[in-house]
């Protein structure tokens, strides 16, 4: 599975992207981010309780309840800031 | 229904008339264009200076979300025509950044959608503000106004 | 700050890059486009077609109306820049009418103002459309809705 | 004093303008309505009473109770149909 990283959290991560592979266990995307946390000081940081970011799961935004059994690509962003 | 994000600048002239040669039911066009503005007052006083601004998006998402918006649009007005083209990439103070258009019989339907494609973009779509300043670079923040302004097209 | 009336079309791009350009206080710029529209759906059903129209306008009354119009809008929101351009005498279905454009340093206020500039410049500047239809010329008459639109600027 | 009229009055009416030189009594925009009404069935026509029209007093728009004492210009029009 790919995990992307956008905006600041890629430069807090110090990756743009990264190929993982979870244990079963890790069933959400609120299950990922706990487990991804343990990664580096980057990603504790960047994935910190009370941080305002949010998810997407193939590409579709995603709150932390939703399943990632079988996802090809999770990415995590700050609020968006376009237009 | 044209939904484009490009790096290139656009000529809002050449993209309208696009939009709007052939349809004979439309009877008005409501159009926004975000620019980069350099000069930022805040707290009604304090002046930053913003010189160009880096936009990253999520090549992929930014479309499927912008293409939802746009539906989301054409369910809630009787839309006749819409666009919306998005830059990314660097981009220096004055130049245009997003233009949204929408066309309809009636001027209402169209300043309703117009503003609600801005506001629902703004906020919904993965886009990303790195600012150039004269003290270094800086993400953008979301803005409370922001997410206000689209908090009012929310269905009760 | 910019008031035309005249007989020849106007190129949007270029009215729009003149309008911004040199000012980088502007974030965004709300733009309206009247256009002649060929196919009226009238009470949901009969249809009416207009070839073209004929433009009427007051000279020297309609730019008064139009500056004073203008003004009122400089008094109710920040703005940076704004621009009424309106066409009279003969114009075929599809052209353009009217370009009503508004820069200001907030999108809120910039759409505001100029569907403000818009509902009032229909009901206070003298100016009067002829429709040529396939059953002969027809003055167009004054619209409620329009009226409706007007009332909700007048202050309380 | 020039008399002006637009849009369909101005069919109804036969002229787009006219010199006139009302009697001093006729003070206001009403007073000049009424006065106009005599000239020809155009003129009772155009500015018949209930009928939807407005005026200008040299180019500003007048309400029936404003003075035309000094104008140069009155016109009467059908409601405003821009846009």
């Amino acid at each position: 599975m790919k995990v992307r990283y956008f905006a600041w959290m890629k430069r807090t991560v110090g990756v743009a992207e990264e190929e993982i592979d979870p244990p079963a266990e890790v069933r959400t995307v609120g299950d990922l981010v706990t487990w991804l946390r343990a990664r580096s000081d980057g990603h504790a940081e960047a994935l910190a309780e009370g941080a305002a970011f949010g998810a997407a799961v193939d590409k579709r935004t995603a709150t932390f309840d939703v399943g990632i059994a079988g996802a090809r690509e999770v990415a995590f962003f700050p609020p968006f800031t376009g237009g | 229904m044209t939904i484009r994000v490009q790096e290139a600048d656009f000529d809002i002239g050449t993209e309208l008339d696009r939009l709007s040669s052939g349809n004979k039911r439309i009877g008005g066009l409501a159009v926004f264009v975000g620019l980069v503005r350099e000069i930022h007052v805040r707290e009604g006083y304090h002046r930053d200076r913003v010189d160009a601004l880096t936009l990253e998006h999520y090549p992929g998402m930014t479309e499927t979300a912008l293409e939802e918006i746009e539906a989301e649009a054409r369910r809630r007005w009787p839309l006749e025509a819409t666009l919306i083209v998005h830059r990314y990439g660097r981009m220096e103070a004055g130049e245009r950044i997003v233009l949204v258009a929408v066309g309809s019989p009636h001027r209402e339907a169209a300043f309703e959608a117009c503003e609600f494609l801005v506001d629902w973009l703004k906020t919904k779509a993965p886009f990303w503000k790195l600012e150039e300043t004269p003290t270094g670079e800086k993400w953008v923040g979301a803005h409370a106004a922001d997410d206000q302004a689209a908090a009012r097209w929310e269905k009760k």
